[in-house]
């Protein structure tokens, strides 16, 4: 293989990940779009819940009827494609009500200063002190079942990152003649912050939140997990997984005898969090390459 | 430096009241009822239970203000309350716990941190070349899998079928070793404890019983080290002084690994710090599936049987740990990088 | 040419650097200067030129996007490029050693000021590490580093810019090279301490009997240093002559331009010579000479490759039109 | 390579296969249960690990016989009391019993008449919240707990003497409430000799049931010991100091020293594990293993992987993992039958703004406060579960149907009685009488909620839900998991608009199910609906009351048919099923034997290992 080849062959190698990231993302999008086609639901029932399609709590194996087997009495084929929704819902509104209040709580830390950066980072570090999924956890058992609870809690207990790297980079841009130029000049508070600070730090706390994407989603998951997440029924890949958890094991002497209840929404799950840390990764070293995450 | 470290010691009970005012706010959504289910805690316990008077007797229908006086005024005197996970007091519980979790924790971050730094010194060294691809994609899948998976797979491979890593602390033989007078307990973790004893069959068992979870633990997060080093092992590589190095006519090898390198581990070691602290908090998933009886299967029961004095303890003991933590990475930092002043 | 003393040969050198399109970029593209034993020539140019690279490519320091695809660097008889990597290193250091242009970003901030200097001494002379750090104190006096001792021990923040800049030529002279190349070494300090460093260099220059590569776009420092002076453009060089030449009678417009831009006291100027147009992409030169789009002399013949001239003894040119220079006397760059 | 990898492999498996042939541990009993001990202190402990524990360390007077769970034979009593040997005398109201003699407790002390009198009157005293000492209350004074007894013989209210931290309100209650020991508490259990004597208010059926072995607050401890760690002093002054206290208050909260076949080694509670060794100064028979291991283990792929390797012998197995015991290599699975039955019953009188209700009206969009005191309604749904369907598959089979709340095995059973059977049409045909017919005109909507974690009430819910509403598409049910602390807020408040849950027997009596569900005062009853109680108080009370206190066991058992009539005909709860249980062990067990009214699941003093 001559040099060129070999660069031409390590260009497209590198390209390769970020094209299999936009590939997968985009995939995904058009099973959570289409999902009422690829597994339409029973008439007269939230889609969101899984249909049971067995009384026996005995999973079943691949069939043509199951493509992907039964779990937990539901189709698992059927959870998984609806369970594309869950995650892009609980991904998306998570990070992005997290990345705004972190945007807020950051920002005005950042900006005024003095008592009002002590105070609010005193508060960050008080979120920040409390283990992620201990403080999800408790949050989610104390307000009830349900996604929309698990999504309260996460947000309750993810906005700090963005805070502190918002006003990690406010500290510094604050600082910078064009600020200082336009405050000499009286533009207010808030619009300097809106026009002038936030467009030129927004880009590292887009692409962490990106990457956040796919850990949130294994969050919650692990919520289910923990028997605190969705509601039972709920198509969600971590109730799947939830489902396989006492299976895993598999029968006698069949150690990978009910493979499918956790290969199919593991495998969901992994690609889809590789998907997000693949794009991110791309962003990351399309804009900021000096970005350590 | 001396002011510096009081300064932030000074901010711990701040931060420590603070942690337990969050905690006792989000408690106080619930109705006594619903924190009555600590005592009760489940269908087969309303047996016989006076349930109005059992609120009553726990005072949880008082204001809450005056039962949070009432939980610190407990703490004033050293009394962090009553377990009901675990079915003795908090500390004790804690106390009993910890070095559990503690022993995880040593033994993951050794293959955690070098496996992270060193792939990602080589990742970053062959930059964009197939090594670096393969690793990138290994890190980034390991990353994206779920430890509860991974840890039930390790479980099913080297338990079910093979055979050889059980769950569990101790095989029984060992822990009636352990348990028995003969062996003096120094630290709390068998391995050490067992070491010190010098009894390697036991140290052997103990060892055996960490790989699954150890193993777990590292895929899952070594990435994380693993992509910092590299990017930061990328950007130290463009450095004038590694030109320098090489100027000098030094070894490659000697360029990237004393003059390269650790100025690229200036950040990683914030990142492990953060990663230690972490696995100090407790691997609430790990310790659960392989039944070790750490801080993080225990409240992780806590939390689901919304047992507060447990839920309070333990958070106060996880800012504890976070807070001294980071000192000392802070401190740390400062013998690092001569650059770094702590004022 | 006098064989007997030549110290440094660098012939036809090319060096291409590749961008992820991967469109070659000839950041230097047959370039041939020599050193002389004890003799200070200057690398003359505008920055992106090729003279940092050529000095880089001396020491086979080329970041890995870029590639030496030609030419021979002979030192002692030997060539450079045809050495081994062990070979090389051996070279680095002890016979070739370089100093850059940013003392603070060139030491390593998390070692000190004596561990770094030890290295090479160890390295390159066998010597143990008490004696090394013997070596090392020694070379920093050489430098003029006040309390040498106690400065070994401390890291480079802990020096001022110029302490740095010395430190940094104390570990350059350690092994006491043959050769020393200074990369724009006084750029980034403070004029007065520019002036030390120079007067340093050129001090340890004749005790040491180095010949020294001086790359600079600064000719207020090649005036004070240098003996030959060689003038870069677009990875070219346009210009090569004594001190004297270049100063007296530059021959290539670009060297006029260069030295007609720069105020100066002693020669009365009617007005600063401005050249046009900026320096072209070297992703797409020009063909033929490639000065010539911003060339007030340009006409057809300049898109041929112009030819090497020696126009005095010595004195070399590459311009078609090096005749008509005396027009730009008249009418300076403005056409 | 990659060959010699799997010829590696297998003979791994192989040599883990010849290790697994040997029976690991063989002096050692291994349990992997999912909870450990509450306490161990036998007053305050009410549930089955606590009582498991308290039953190995410490003996009853009398024990069941075998599998038995109405033959006893004698334990700490050298008989068992009855009408034939006069030891139940004065209609029921007198039991005497011998105690046996050089009985001594693991700490040397021996074992007298005034332990057995100390002990149970400790626990009378004592009496905490949320306790199983309510039995004894009953069985002995017709009250449910101390404090309602002293304020109905004094005519004080308990708080109204007494402070929380144990100090009277008043000087001169003290010896109101020293009299009121003396005079009822004192003479109600008395010695004689060798032997005890309790003196009941009136006749009680089950009180044999009450005392036997693996009721774990009849068990007898050391009257010395007890006193010397602070129990109550035995005194008649100053007793009330004693009661009411929390569990972690009490001394013999992680000690235990009975004259049981175990002694109690350790409970680490950090790994939910019981150690217990033989006591080789046993006076009975010696249990055939030296060392009982009981170790709560939550994960179940945990329990199941140990089970396979051998290094645990028996683990808790809940019914949906059947198909993963079944056919492991070395491992055969027991059945058994709890006394235990799982119901759905109606709330007749919802908390008005439950959010359980919809609308709270008929319109469709919910049900009204009342909605299921309509006979109709509670006949429909009781028509439209599918029992054998249920049975079948989710329960794999292992269960049976029992016609209302009186579960299979006990005295009042009858296969004869009727039942509502699985019929959408006869199920229509009710929707269409209830409420004038409006609900099948107009629909409904409602809330089910279950407690998450147990499957196969989600199941039951989710079965009901599904035949409903394809009798008429207006109905809507939803089902609904919430964690236990919603479910008992809900619970509590009334707002659930049915409930399932289920009755465990405290002893093998029906009037431990009857009174519970059916009572107007019973724990279950009580939270069915104001309209509920009217009818328990005009139709079941006095029933109910009648049966416990008749002696003859066929007049019993006329009522006890009597009263599930009515609850049939009134379409009262659904019984869903009692199940069956698996009990997976390894081949090398041996001995091992089922009784009903076990706490736990073995039967350590039979139990051995042996290839």
């Amino acid at each position: 293989m001559n040099r060129e080849t070999r660069r031409i062959f390590r260009r497209l190698w590198s390209n390769a990940s970020a094209i299999l990231g936009f590939a997968l993302l985009i995939f995904f999008v058009v099973v959570a779009v289409f999902a009422p086609f690829i597994a339409p639901p029973p008439s007269g029932r939230d889609p969101y819940i899984m249909p049971i399609v067995t009384w026996s709590s005995n999973p079943l194996p691949p069939s043509p009827e199951h493509p992907f087997g039964v779990a937990g009495k539901r189709d698992i084929f059927y959870g998984v494609v609806w369970g594309t929704r869950t995650a892009f819902r609980v991904g998306i509104i998570v990070t992005l009500i997290s990345t705004a209040l972190g945007l807020l709580i950051g920002s005005v830390a950042g900006y005024f200063g003095r008592l009002w950066d002590e105070v609010l980072m005193r508060i960050t570090d008080i979120f920040m002190a409390i283990p992620f999924l201990v403080a999800a956890m408790v949050l989610t058992t104390i307000l009830g079942t349900g996604l929309d609870k698990v999504m309260i809690a996460m947000t309750a207990f993810s906005w700090m990152g963005p805070a502190r790297l918002i006003r990690g980079n406010i500290l510094q841009v604050k600082e910078e003649q064009f600020v200082l130029a336009a405050k000499a000049l009286g533009v207010r508070d808030f619009s300097i912050i809106l026009r002038h600070i936030l467009p030129n730090t927004i880009f590292p706390v887009l692409i962490q939140a990106s990457m956040r994407m796919g850990s949130l989603v294994i969050t919650a998951a692990a919520l289910s997990f923990l028997g605190v997440g969705a509601p039972q029924g709920y198509a969600d890949w971590g109730a799947l997984l939830n489902y396989a958890r006492n299976w895993m094991l598999g029968g006698q002497g069949e150690a990978l005898k009910y493979w499918y209840m956790t290969v199919f929404p593991g495998l969901a799950m992994v690609l889809f969090v590789l998907a997000w840390n693949l794009v991110g990764d791309t962003l990351r070293d399309a804009f900021d390459p000096r970005l350590r995450l | 430096m001396t002011f510096y470290i009081i300064r932030r010691l000074l901010l711990l009970p701040l931060t420590l009241l603070g942690i337990s005012i969050l905690v006792f706010l989000m408690i106080g959504l619930l109705s006594p009822y619903q924190r009555l289910a600590t005592f009760i805690n489940s269908p087969e316990r309303l047996k016989g239970a006076d349930i109005d008077k059992l609120v009553e007797f726990y005072g949880l229908n008082d204001p809450l203000p005056l039962q949070y006086g009432r939980w610190l005024k407990n703490i004033f005197q050293g009394n962090l309350g009553w377990s009901y996970v675990g079915k003795e007091p908090v500390y004790d519980a804690l106390v009993e716990r910890f070095p559990y979790t503690l022993e995880l924790a040593l033994f993951s971050i050794f293959p955690i941190l070098f496996l992270g730094i060193n792939l990602g010194v080589i990742s970053a060294v062959n930059h964009n070349r197939p090594l670096d691809h393969g690793l990138r994609i290994f890190s980034v899948v390991g990353w994206s899998f779920p430890d509860f998976v991974f840890g039930l797979f390790i479980l099913m491979i080297f338990y079910s079928v093979l055979g050889w890593f059980p769950p569990g602390n101790l095989s029984l033989w060992a822990e009636e070793v352990v348990k028995s007078s003969a062996f003096r307990s120094f630290t709390g973790m068998t391995t050490i404890d067992a070491l010190l004893n010098g009894r390697l069959d036991i140290f052997w068992d103990a060892f055996l019983h960490l790989i699954g979870p150890v193993l777990t633990l590292t895929y899952v997060q070594f990435a994380f080290i693993l992509r910092i080093t590299r990017s930061s092992m990328l950007e130290v590589l463009q450095k004038d002084y590694v030109r320098t190095a090489r100027a000098k006519g030094l070894d490659e090898r000697v360029v990237i690994n004393k003059h390269a390198r650790r100025n690229a581990l200036i950040p990683v070691a914030t990142v492990s710090g953060q990663t230690i602290i972490g696995l100090l908090a407790g691997a609430v998933i790990v310790e659960t599936i392989f039944n070790r009886t750490g801080i993080g299967s225990f409240m992780s029961l806590a939390a689901q049987q919304l047992d507060y004095a447990s839920i309070m303890g333990g958070t106060l003991f996880f800012g504890l740990i976070l807070v001294l933590g980071n000192l000392i990475v802070d401190i740390s930092y400062a013998f690092i990088d001569p650059r770094v002043r702590l004022e | 040419m006098e064989e007997n003393n030549l110290l440094l040969q660098v012939q036809d050198l090319k060096v291409y650097f590749y961008t992820e399109e991967k469109e070659e970029l000839k950041a230097v593209d047959g370039v041939s200067f020599y050193l002389r034993e004890g003799e200070t020539i200057a690398l003359v140019g505008e920055s992106g030129c090729g003279k940092s690279v050529t000095s880089l490519a001396i020491l086979r320091l080329i970041d890995s996007d870029g590639k030496i695809q030609g030419g021979r660097i002979i030192l002692g008889g030997k060539d450079l490029l045809s050495l081994s990597e062990k070979e090389m290193r051996e070279i680095r250091g002890r016979d070739i050693s370089m100093i850059f242009q940013e003392p603070s970003s060139a030491l390593n901030p998390v070692y000190t000021i004596g561990d770094q200097i030890m290295e090479a001494i160890i390295l390159h002379q066998k010597l143990s590490p008490p004696q090394a750090r013997k070596a090392a104190e020694e070379v920093l006096r050489l430098v003029g580093i006040p309390e040498a001792q106690k400065r070994l021990d401390e890291y480079p923040h802990e020096l001022s810019g110029g302490m740095k800049q010395r430190a940094m030529i104390a570990m350059a002279l350690s092994c006491r090279p043959k050769v020393l190349i200074a990369d724009e070494p006084t750029t980034s300090l403070d004029v007065t301490i520019q002036a030390q460093i120079l007067e340093l260099i050129e001090k340890l220059q004749q005790q040491l009997n180095m010949g020294v590569i001086l790359i600079t776009h600064d000719l207020g420092v090649v005036a004070g240093m240098a003996e030959r002076v060689v003038v870069m453009y677009a990875g070219k060089v346009v210009e090569e002559g004594s001190r004297r030449d270049i100063f007296h009678n530059p021959s290539h417009p670009y060297t006029w331009g260069l030295l007609h831009s720069i105020p100066r006291l002693d020669v009365k100027q009617e007005k600063l010579a401005i050249i046009p147009g900026v320096v072209p992409d070297p992703l797409n030169f020009p063909s033929g000479c490639r000065f010539r789009n911003r060339c007030p002399l340009e006409d057809e013949v300049c898109l041929t490759e112009p030819q090497w001239c020696e126009i005095e003894d010595q004195h070399y040119v590459y311009c078609h039109h090096y005749s008509q220079i005396e027009i730009l006397k008249t009418r300076g760059f403005s056409q | 390579m990659k060959r010699y990898g799997v010829f590696l492999l297998a003979i791994l498996v192989l040599v883990g296969g010849v290790v697994f042939a040997e029976v690991k541990n063989p002096d050692t009993y291994i349990y992997l249960s999912i909870s450990e001990p509450d306490t161990l202190d036998p007053h305050y402990a009410y549930d089955t690990a606590s009582g498991e524990a308290i039953g190995m360390v410490y003996d009853n007077l009398i024990a069941y016989k075998g599998e038995s769970v109405t033959e006893f034979v004698p334990r700490l009593s050298l008989e068992v009391p009855s009408l034939e040997n006069g030891l139940i005398k004065d209609d029921g109201k007198t039991y005497v019993f011998p105690l046996r003699e050089g009985v001594k407790f693991h700490n040397g002390n021996d074992l007298t008449p005034e332990d057995v009198e100390y002990t149970l009157e400790r626990g009378i005293l004592t009496d905490p919240y949320a306790g199983p000492m309510w039995m004894i209350i009953e069985a002995l004074f017709d009250y449910q707990t101390i404090e309602d007894m002293v304020e109905d013989k004094l005519q004080v209210a308990w708080s109204d003497m007494v402070n929380e931290d144990g100090t009277l309100k008043s000087e001169e209650y003290a010896s109101k409430l020293a009299d009121f020991y003396n005079q009822y508490i004192d003479p109600a259990i008395e010695v004689e000799g060798q032997n005890v004597v309790f003196h009941l208010v009136r006749p009680f059926a089950p009180f044999l049931s009450i005392l036997s072995q693996n009721a774990s607050w009849s068990a007898i401890m050391d009257k010395e010991t007890c006193v010397s760690l602070g129990l109550w002093d035995g005194e008649p002054d100053g007793w009330w100091k004693y009661h009411g206290l929390k569990k972690e208050e009490s001394p013999i909260y992680e000690q235990a020293i009975g004259t049981g076949p175990f002694q109690l080694v350790e409970w680490d509670r950090t790994q939910q594990k019981l150690t217990l060794t033989r006591n080789d100064n046993y006076w009975g028979e010696q249990p055939k293993i030296a060392k009982a291991i009981i170790w709560g283990i939550d994960e179940w792929s945990t329990r199941r992987a140990m089970l396979e390797a051998g290094d645990a012998d028996q683990i808790y197995t809940p019914l949906q993992y059947l198909e993963q015991v079944k056919g492991i290599p070395g491992v055969k699975i027991e059945e058994g039958a709890r006394i235990t039955i799982t119901a759905l019953h109606f709330n007749w009188t919802v908390e008005k703004g439950s959010k359980y209700l919809g609308s709270g009206q008929l319109d469709g969009e919910g049900i009204p406060p009342d909605f299921f005191s309509d006979v109709h309604i509670r006949r429909a749904f009781s028509y439209a579960f599918d029992y054998d369907t249920f049975i079948e598959q989710v329960l794999q089979g292992y269960g049976f149907r029992v016609p209302s709340v009186i579960p299979k095995g006990l005295l009042g059973f009858s296969e004869n009685l009727p039942m509502y059977d699985f019929d959408l049409e006869k199920a229509k045909e009710e929707f269409q009488q209830a409420w004038n017919g409006e609900v099948w005109e107009k629909g409904f909507k409602l809330t089910l909620l279950y407690n998450t974690g147990n499957e196969a009430r989600q199941t039951a819910c989710e079965m009901l839900k599904e035949h409903i509403e394809s009798l008429n598409p207006k109905f809507k049910i939803e089902v609904q998991g919430v964690q236990w602390p919603t479910y008992l807020d809900a619970y509590r408040q009334g707002q659930l608009p049915a409930f399932i849950i289920g009755w465990l027997a405290d002893y093998p009596d029906p009037h431990n199910f009857v009174f519970t569900y059916f009572h107007s005062k019973g724990v279950y009853g009580t939270t069915q609906g104001q309209a509920f109680l009217d009818f328990a108080r005009e139709n079941l009370d006095s029933l109910v009351e009648e049966a416990i206190a008749e002696t003859d066991n066929e007049a019993r058992q006329k009522i006890y048919e009597e009263i599930q009539t009515i609850a049939y005909e009134n379409a009262l709860g659904i019984t869903f099923y009692q199940p069956r249980e698996i009990y997976p062990m390894r081949d090398w067990v041996k001995g091992w034997m089922f009784n009903p009214m076990r706490s736990g699941e073995v039967n350590w003093e039979g139990v051995y290992k042996e290839e």
